[in-house]
C-alpha cells in the first residue's frame, strides 16, 4: 500500500498554506508540507530537501546519510562476499538461483 | 471567409449541406489541403489505378478516429495526429502512404480559428508527409453533442513487391526493437487536462514513421512484424504478436529506452511505460542476423536515433511476453487489462 | 532518479542474494520447510513481482502476501455504498484510481461511471477539496481509503475545509489501521508465519515501536522495508539473520526515511480528526476489533457517513471467494478455486484480483510464467 | 462476450487498446464483419491491385461520418446509413463499391445491446450491397463527450473504363431525372427524436444504389452527373451542378415526386420538400437523347421504381435553378442558407 | 390534401389570371401608372414567391409587401433581451423556428444556442408549458411572438400553466396587433396603396369588422385573402374589381376559414390575459402606438419581463438598413442600397432578409431570376 | 405571418383539456380544441371535422360550404370564360401575360 516517490523541493509556493513544488525527473507538482512541518521554522530552508511524497503530501524527510549508510552496508557486503567467494572458489552467478 | 462575418463559431447551418458548408470546405479546407483530386469536390476523389502499380502490387488501407483531448498537447494537437496516426497504420504494412481522407465532426459553437489551426495543421503534417487529403467530410452536431472535435483519417498506399510484413511471422529468435523512447505521448497528454495537475515537460512523439520504414526495408526487405505502438503501448503490440505468431518474447529490462522525464511521469502516478501510448514509434521484429543492420538503419535515420534491440523472440512459453528484470528476475508482460488508471496504492 | 536508482543496483541484489542463501543454509527449519515470511504491505508485494525478486529468491523461501493493500481488502457493501454515494443527485465522487474497478455486489465505480455517476479520479484529497471550492452548488464527496500512510492527509484536508469554512465537502472514511489486522493474523490458529516485512510507510508514520509486540509476543522478527528490490532483498535478508540468530526483534531496513519516533505532526492531525472505530470489516478477513476509524463528532459535518444515508449493508463475499484464506497465507493465489477461470483480471470475483498490488492480480499478470514454461524446473506450483 | 459479464456497458477500456478493446473486436467486428480481408486484424487491410484492376481503371475513394439521432428511426438505422451512405457516394463516380473501412466513437456507457444491433445491422447492409468491411477502429469516449455512438465509413471502389460522371459535365438540353419521392429521409428523422410530436408514418428511404446506378449506365453510358440527394436535398445538389457547369436548369414542379405524408409532414412544419435529406435518392444529368432510356431502366429497377424526369438543363440564367410551378410561375430554387427550421410564420 | 390541393388548380388559376387582366382594362389608373396592392401578411408575401404568382400577374399591378410578419419587424433591443434571456443560468428559452436567425445587436438565437445556451425549438407554446413540467428546477421561458392568430394561443397556455399551478413558466411577450399597424401606414404621408388583401389568419380571429375603416376612411378595398395560389388570385381580382366599380368594401374571399364575427372563445381568451400597450417599437417602422399586447397584472408571474431584469435597450436599425422604406412599399427590395451586397440571407443586415416571409429574403431567393434572364422583358427592375 | 394548415380531427385524447389528433396527408398530431370550443357541446361531434391548425390549436373550423361556393365560383368563371373567348376568338394563355 501507500505509493510514495522521493521527490526534491523546487520552491516554496504558498508559504501560508504550506504548499511547495517538487521535482520527480524533472516532472513538477504542488505538494503540501503540512505534514512535515512542525512548529514555525522557516519553509526556505526545505527548499533543495528530498522527501517521500504521497497523495500530494511530503510524509517524510529522506535522510540523505542514512541512505549513505545502507548503500555502503551493502558495498562492504559485497567486498566480503568476493572474499569469501575468492576463498570457496564460487562466482556469485552460481548462487543467483541457489 | 466572408460568410462567418460577425460568427466566429462553428453553427448548425455549416453542417446543414448548403452555403455556409459549401463555403467552409472552400475557405478552409480547400485552402489547406490542395490537391488535384480534391480541388473538382466531388462526392468521391478517383485515382489513377496507373497511378498506384508502380509502387507495388497491393493497396493498404486503414482507417483510425482521433478524439485526443485537450486538441492541442504538447509536441502536437489532433491534427497532425490524425494525418500520422493513419500514415503510420500504413507504413506498419511496408507501404508508402499516398491518400488519405479526412472525417470532421464538429461541435456547434467551436471556434473557427481553433477549427482552421486543426486544418492548417493537418496540411503541414500532409506536406510533411507526402500524402495528399483527397476527399473529405464535415458533420456538425449540437452542443453537447460531441466534445469539441473529432477527426477520422482513412488512408491508402501501395505495398512494394516482395514486402510481406505480418504479426503471424515472428519467428522464435528473431530480434525485437523500437525506434526511441517509450511513452512520450502518454505521459505529454496524461495531465495535458491539468486535471493531476502535473507541470510536465514531456512532448507527445507525433511523428510520420513510414520514411523510417522504408529505410529499415532497404537494410532488411524480410522485416518480419511491424506495428506502432499506440493507445495500449509496446506491451500491448508485443502481446498482440506473440498471440498471432504462437511464439513467446522475451524483453531486457535494461535494454527498454524510457526518458527520465517519463519515468517520473510513471512513478507519481503509478504508471508503467511499457504500456503508455506512443505516436512515433514502432515495434519491429526482424530476422536475428539483420538485426544490427536494420538498428543502423533505424539510428541513421531521424526517427529512429534511440533505436534499441530490446529483446527477442522465444519459442515459449507460447503466447506470452516474458521481462527479464535489470536485476535477473523474471515477471510476464500481460496485455492491459482495463485502462491504466493513476494509482497511490 | 535519486533515492530510486541507487536501490535498484543488479550487483548489489547479487550481493544480497548470496547472503539470504548464505543465511538460509544456517538454519534448520529449512531443511523441513520453506520459511513463511509475510510481507504486510501491498506494495511490497507489486515491487517482487514487478522486479521478478520471487524469481530469485531460493526455494526455501516462501512469501506470504500479506493484508496490507487498502483496496484488496475493501468489502463489497463499502463498494455498495461508494456506488450508491455517488449516484446520488448533485454528488462529485472523488477518489484515487485504485478502486475504481473493485466489484460491488451491482456494480463498480467505473460501471457506475461509465453510467452516468459524477465520479473523478483525483491524486490527492487537497484536489478534492479543490473541486468542492470550484463547485459551491455541488456536494463533493472524498473517498478516504488507505492505512496510516494516507490518513494523515486527508485529516489535514478536513482541517483546510474547516478553517476556509467550506461545507460542500465531505470524507467518505473507509481508513484502516494496519497494527490490529497483524495482530489478528498472529492469532488466526491455523497461520505459520517466520517473520515479517514491515511497512515501510505506513511506519513512516507510525513509526517502529507499535511492532514492538510481534517481536516481544510473539516472538517474531519484524523488519520494516523500503520498497525497491535492495530494500526488499535486504530485509530479508535481515529477516533471515535474525532467524538464523534465533533472535526477534524490531530492525529497520528503511531509516532514510522511517524515523525511529514516526511523524509526530502527522499523528497529531491524524488523532485530532480521527478515532477508532469499535471494529471494521474487512474482506475476507471479516471484522477486525479497532481495526478502522472515523471522523470525530466535532467534524461529523465533514463525514459522508453521517451527512448522507447510505444502504451500509453487509454484503457476504461470493461463495467461491477464498480471498480470506490466501490473505492470511493459508492459501496460494493458485490454490483458490476459481483463480484463473471464474476470477481473471477482466472478471475478478474477490479483490486480490483487482488491485495491481492483489496477490492474485499479480500471480496472474506476472506470475503465469513458472507455471507455463519449464525454463525455471524448481519452481513448483505452490510457490509461484 | 464472456469478457463483458456484468457489464452490457461500453467502459473506457474497450477504447484502451488493451484486452477489452481485443474481445469487442473479436466478438463482435469480426464476427458480423468476417472476411478475410478483416480477419487477419493488422492494423491495416491490404488489397491485391490485381483483384482491381479487372473493374476499371480508377478507384474511388470516398468518406462520410454519420451522427444522425435518433440512432434508430423508422427504415433503417445508423448502421444502415453507414453503409448505404458511403456505398451511394462511390456509386456516384459509376464505381462498383467494393471494400469499406468502419471507425466508430463510443460513449462510455454505451449498451454492448445497442452497439451489437447496429454492428449486426451494418453486417447486414454491406452484405445485402455486396461490399466487405476490411479495416475498422474503436474509440471509447468519457460520458458526455459524444452522443451515444458516431460512425465513419471511408469506402473504396472501381470505376469502369469510359465512365466519366463529373458535375461539370451537365449541358444545357440534358435531362434531370430523380429515382423517386423526394424527402423521405428527412421527413422521418425530422421529428424521430419526438420533440415536435409528430406521428408521422413516413420511412427513411435508406437504401444502396450502385445496382441502379448499373443499371443506368447499361441504358447510357455517358451520364453526365449523377450526386445522391443527401443532406440539403435534392435542391442543394442542383445548384452544385450549375454552379460547376456554368449552366441554369429549369424544374418543373408538376413533375416532382413527392409522397403525400411528405407533404403532410412540411406542410405542418413549413419545409419544403427539395431541401429535405435523402439516402436512396439520386440526381442524375443525363443527354436528352438518352433520358426516355435512362428513365425506362430507373423504373425496371426495385431502388427507381417512381423514377421521373423533373426538368433540364437550361443554358441561362447561369448559375441558378429555376422552378415553373405548375400554375405556370416562376421562381428561385436557391442554395439553402442556414439550416431548414420549423417554421409558424 | 384537402382544401389544399383544389386551390392550387392550375385551369382555375388561369381563369382567374384572365378575370384580372379584364378588370385591368377597365381601370383608368392603371394607363398612368401601375396599381399598388399591399398584402398586409407575410403569409401571402411566401405564397406570392413560392407559386412564383408575380411572375404570372400582368406589370399594370405592382404589390407592396407590407409589415405582416412578427420576425421581419421585431427590433433589434428585443432580439438581445431575446438572448439576454436565454443566457441567463438556468433559463430554457423556447421559441418557434423562424426568428432563431434574425441578427440581435451582438447576436442572433441561433449564434446564442450556438455558444452554449439551452434554446429549443417547439412546435406550440403548449410545448414550452410540457418543458416546464418536466423541468420543474429551470425556467422556462416562452417567446411569444406573433399577431392575433398566434396570441390566444399563448393566452390558452398561460390559462393552462395557472390552472396546473405551474410556476416556472414565463412569456416573454413580443405579441403584437396589426390593425394599428395598417392606420400607421395609411397615415403616411409617402404612401400610396390602391387596396389590401387582408390577412386571412388574423381575420379569423379577429373577424372581418376591424377592417371597415380603410373602407370607410380611407376609401380603399380590402380583400381577405386564404394563402393558397386560387385565394391570392382571387382575392386580387376581387379587389380589382372593386377598384373597376368604383367601390371600397371589405370583402372576404377567405369564407371557408374566416366568419365575419371571428372566433369569440380566441377572442376572450385573449383579452383575459392580455392587454393592449401605449405603444410598440417596429424594427424600421419605428413606434407605433397601442400595437403590442402585454400580460395583464393578474398574469404577472408568468411575464418574463417582470420575472427577469432584461437590458430593454432601444437599439438602433443599422444605419444602411432601409428596411422601414421597404415594409411601407416606398422601396422595393432591390432599391435598398445594400440588397445583396452588404446584406444577404448569410449575412442578413435588417430582419426582411432572414425570415422566408421578408420580402428581400424572397427577392433575393425567388426573385433573382427576372435580373438575369431574358426570359421575360416586360419585367422592369422595379416591379418583380 | 401565420402559418396555417387544414387538417382532418381524427380523435378525441384528453376531454378534459380538449386535446386531440389531428392529420395532416397521414402525418398526426395532438393539438388543442381550445380555442374553438364554447360551451360545453360534446368534444366527440368534433371527429371527422376539418378545422385550420396553427402552432398547435385548432383556429377555425372550415366551412365546407363556402369552400366549395369558392370552387363552384372559380369553375362558373372558367365556363363564362370559355363563352367569351369563343366570342373573341381568343385562348386563354394568350391573355395569360396580357
Ligand atoms: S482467485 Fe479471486 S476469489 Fe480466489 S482468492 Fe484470488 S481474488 Fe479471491
Ligand atoms: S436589403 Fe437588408 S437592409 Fe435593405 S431593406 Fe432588405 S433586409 Fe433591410
Ligand atoms: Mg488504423
Ligand atoms: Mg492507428
Ligand atoms: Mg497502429
Ligand atoms: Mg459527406
Ligand atoms: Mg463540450
Ligand atoms: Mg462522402
Ligand atoms: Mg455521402
Ligand atoms: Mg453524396
Ligand atoms: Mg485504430
Ligand atoms: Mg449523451
Amino acid at each position: 500500500m501507500c505509493l510514495g516517490i522521493p521527490a526534491q523541493i523546487v520552491n516554496i509556493t504558498d508559504a501560508e498554506n504550506l504548499l511547495a513544488v517538487v521535482s520527480v525527473g524533472g516532472v513538477k507538482r504542488e505538494i503540501s508540507l503540512a505534514c512535515v512541518i512542525e512548529g514555525d521554522s522557516p519553509l526556505e530552508a526545505w527548499v533543495g530537501e528530498w522527501v517521500l511524497v504521497h497523495v500530494g503530501f511530503a510524509m517524510s524527510r529522506i535522510d540523505p546519510e542514512e541512505a549513505d549508510k545502507t548503500l555502503k552496508l551493502l558495498e562492504e557486503l559485497g567486498e566480503l562476499q568476493v572474499k569469501m567467494e575468492d576463498q570457496e572458489g564460487l562466482t556469485p552467478e552460481d548462487e543467483q538461483h541457489g | 471567409m466572408n460568410s462567418h462575418q460577425g460568427s466566429r463559431h462553428i453553427t448548425l447551418a455549416h453542417g446543414g449541406g448548403g452555403k455556409a458548408m459549401r463555403d467552409l470546405i472552400e475557405t478552409l479546407f480547400v485552402r489547406h489541403f490542395h490537391n488535384p483530386w480534391l480541388t473538382p469536390l466531388e462526392d468521391q476523389a478517383r485515382i489513377g489505378l496507373g497511378e498506384l502499380s508502380p509502387g507495388g502490387n497491393r493497396l493498404a488501407f486503414t482507417t483510425d478516429s482521433f478524439v485526443v483531448d485537450p486538441l492541442f498537447f504538447p509536441g502536437g494537437d489532433i491534427g497532425t495526429l490524425a494525418v500520422n496516426g493513419t500514415v503510420n497504420d500504413l507504413a506498419m504494412s511496408g507501404a508508402q502512404p499516398l491518400y488519405l481522407s479526412c472525417g470532421m465532426i464538429l461541435e456547434e459553437g467551436l471556434s473557427i480559428t481553433l477549427l482552421e489551426e486543426v486544418v492548417e495543421s493537418m496540411g503541414r503534417a500532409a506536406d510533411a508527409a507526402g500524402v495528399s487529403i483527397v476527399t473529405g467530410d464535415i458533420k456538425v452536431v449540437p452542443r453537447g453533442a460531441v466534445d469539441k472535435l473529432f477527426i477520422n483519417t482513412t488512408g491508402l498506399g501501395v505495398i512494394p513487391e516482395g514486402v510481406h510484413i505480418a504479426s503471424h511471422r515472428a519467428q522464435p529468435g528473431d530480434a525485437i526493437l523500437v525506434n526511441g523512447f517509450m511513452g512520450d505521448h502518454g505521459a505529454a497528454i496524461v495531465d495535458a487536462r491539468g486535471d493531476l495537475a502535473l507541470d510536465n515537460p514531456v512532448e507527445s512523439d507525433c511523428q510520420p514513421l513510414h520514411g523510417l520504414v522504408a529505410a529499415m526495408l532497404a537494410a532488411c526487405p524480410d522485416i518480419h512484424c511491424l506495428r506502432d505502438a499506440t493507445r495500449g503501448g509496446v506491451a500491448t503490440v508485443l502481446n498482440e504478436f506473440v498471440q498471432a505468431a504462437q511464439v513467446g518474447m522475451r524483453l531486457e529490462e535494461a535494454s527498454l529506452p524510457v526518458r527520465e522525464t517519463v519515468r517520473g511521469v510513471c512513478e507519481i502516478l503509478g504508471l508503467d511505460p511499457l504500456y503508455l501510448a506512443n505516436e512515433g514509434k514502432l515495434v519491429a521484429i526482424v530476422p536475428a542476423e539483420a538485426a544490427e543492420a536494420v538498428l543502423a538503419a533505424m539510428r541513421s535515420h531521424p526517427a529512429g536515433r534511440e533505436g534499441a534491440i530490446i529483446g527477442e523472440v522465444t519459442a515459449v512459453p507460447e503466447g506470452r511476453v516474458v521481462l527479464a528484470t535489470a536485476l535477473g528476475g523474471e515477471r510476464i508482460v500481460d496485455m492491459l487489462v482495463g485502462e491504466q488508471l493513476p494509482r497511490i496504492c | 532518479m535519486k533515492y530510486v536508482d541507487e536501490f535498484r543496483d543488479p550487483a548489489k541484489a547479487r550481493y544480497l542474494l548470496g547472503e539470504i542463501n548464505r543465511q538460509i543454509e544456517q538454519i534448520a527449519t529449512c531443511q523441513v520447510r520453506p520459511l513463511q515470511l509475510m510481507e504486510v504491505c501491498g506494495g511490497h508485494t507489486h515491487a517482487l513481482f514487478k522486479y521478478g525478486i520471487e524469481t530469485l529468491l531460493p526455494e526455501a523461501i516462501e512469501l506470504v502476501h500479506g493484508p496490507g493493500c487498502p483496496v484488496c481488502v475493501l468489502p463489497m457493501g463499502r463498494v455498495d455504498d461508494c456506488v450508491a454515494l455517488a449516484e446520488q443527485g448533485g454528488v462529485i465522487f472523488t477518489t484515487f484510481g485504485d478502486p475504481m474497478r473493485v466489484p460491488g455486489s451491482r456494480k463498480s465505480l467505473a460501471q457506475a461511471k461509465a453510467e452516468g455517476a459524477d465520479i473523478r479520479m483525483v491524486y490527492s484529497p487537497l484536489d478534492a477539496l479543490k473541486l468542492a471550492r470550484q463547485h459551491p452548488e455541488r456536494e463533493v464527496v472524498f473517498f478516504g481509503l488507505g492505512f496510516e500512510t494516507t490518513i494523515p492527509s486527508t485529516a489535514f484536508t478536513v482541517l483546510q475545509a474547516e478553517r476556509e469554512g467550506i461545507n460542500n465537502f465531505s470524507v467518505f472514511c473507509n481508513h484502516i489501521t494496519i497494527i490490529p489486522t497483524i495482530k489478528a493474523i498472529l492469532d488466526s490458529p491455523d497461520m505459520q508465519l517466520d517473520g515479517f516485512l514491515g511497512p515501510g510507510h505506513v511506519s513512516m508514520v507510525i513509526g517502529t515501536r507499535p511492532y514492538g509486540f510481534i517481536a516481544e509476543r510473539y516472538h517474531k522478527p519484524v523488519v520494516i522495508a523500503g520498497f525497491e528490490p535492495l530494500d526488499v532483498l535486504q530485509a530479508v535478508a535481515m529477516v533471515l539473520r535474525q532467524i538464523a540468530g534465533g533472535r526477534a526483534e524490531v530492525e529497520n531496513q528503511y531509516g532514510r526515511v522511517v524515523p525511529q519516533e514516526g511523524n509526530r505532526a502527522a499523528l497529531t492531525a491524524l488523532s485530532q480528526v480521527f478515532e477508532v472505530r469499535e471494529y471494521f470489516e474487512w474482506r475476507g478477513l471479516g471484522s477486525i476489533d479497532y481495526s478502522g476509524v472515523r471522523l470525530r463528532e466535532r467534524y461529523a459535518r465533514y463525514d459522508a457517513e453521517r451527512r448522507f444515508s447510505l444502504p451500509n449493508l453487509k454484503i457476504a463475499d461470493p461463495k467461491a471467494c477464498q480471498c480470506g484464506e490466501v490473505l492470511k497465507g493459508i492459501l496460494k493465489p493458485r490454490e483458490c478455486k476459481v483463480f484463473g477461470t471464474a476470477c481473471t483480471p477482466e472478471t475478478p470475483l474477490g479483490a486480490l484480483m483487482v488491485s495491481s498490488e492483489g496477490a492474485c492480480a499479480a500471480y496472474y499478470r506476472f506470475g503465469r510464467l513458472q507455471q507455463q514454461t519449464p525454463a525455471h524446473p524448481q519452481d513448483m506450483m505452490d510457490r509461484t
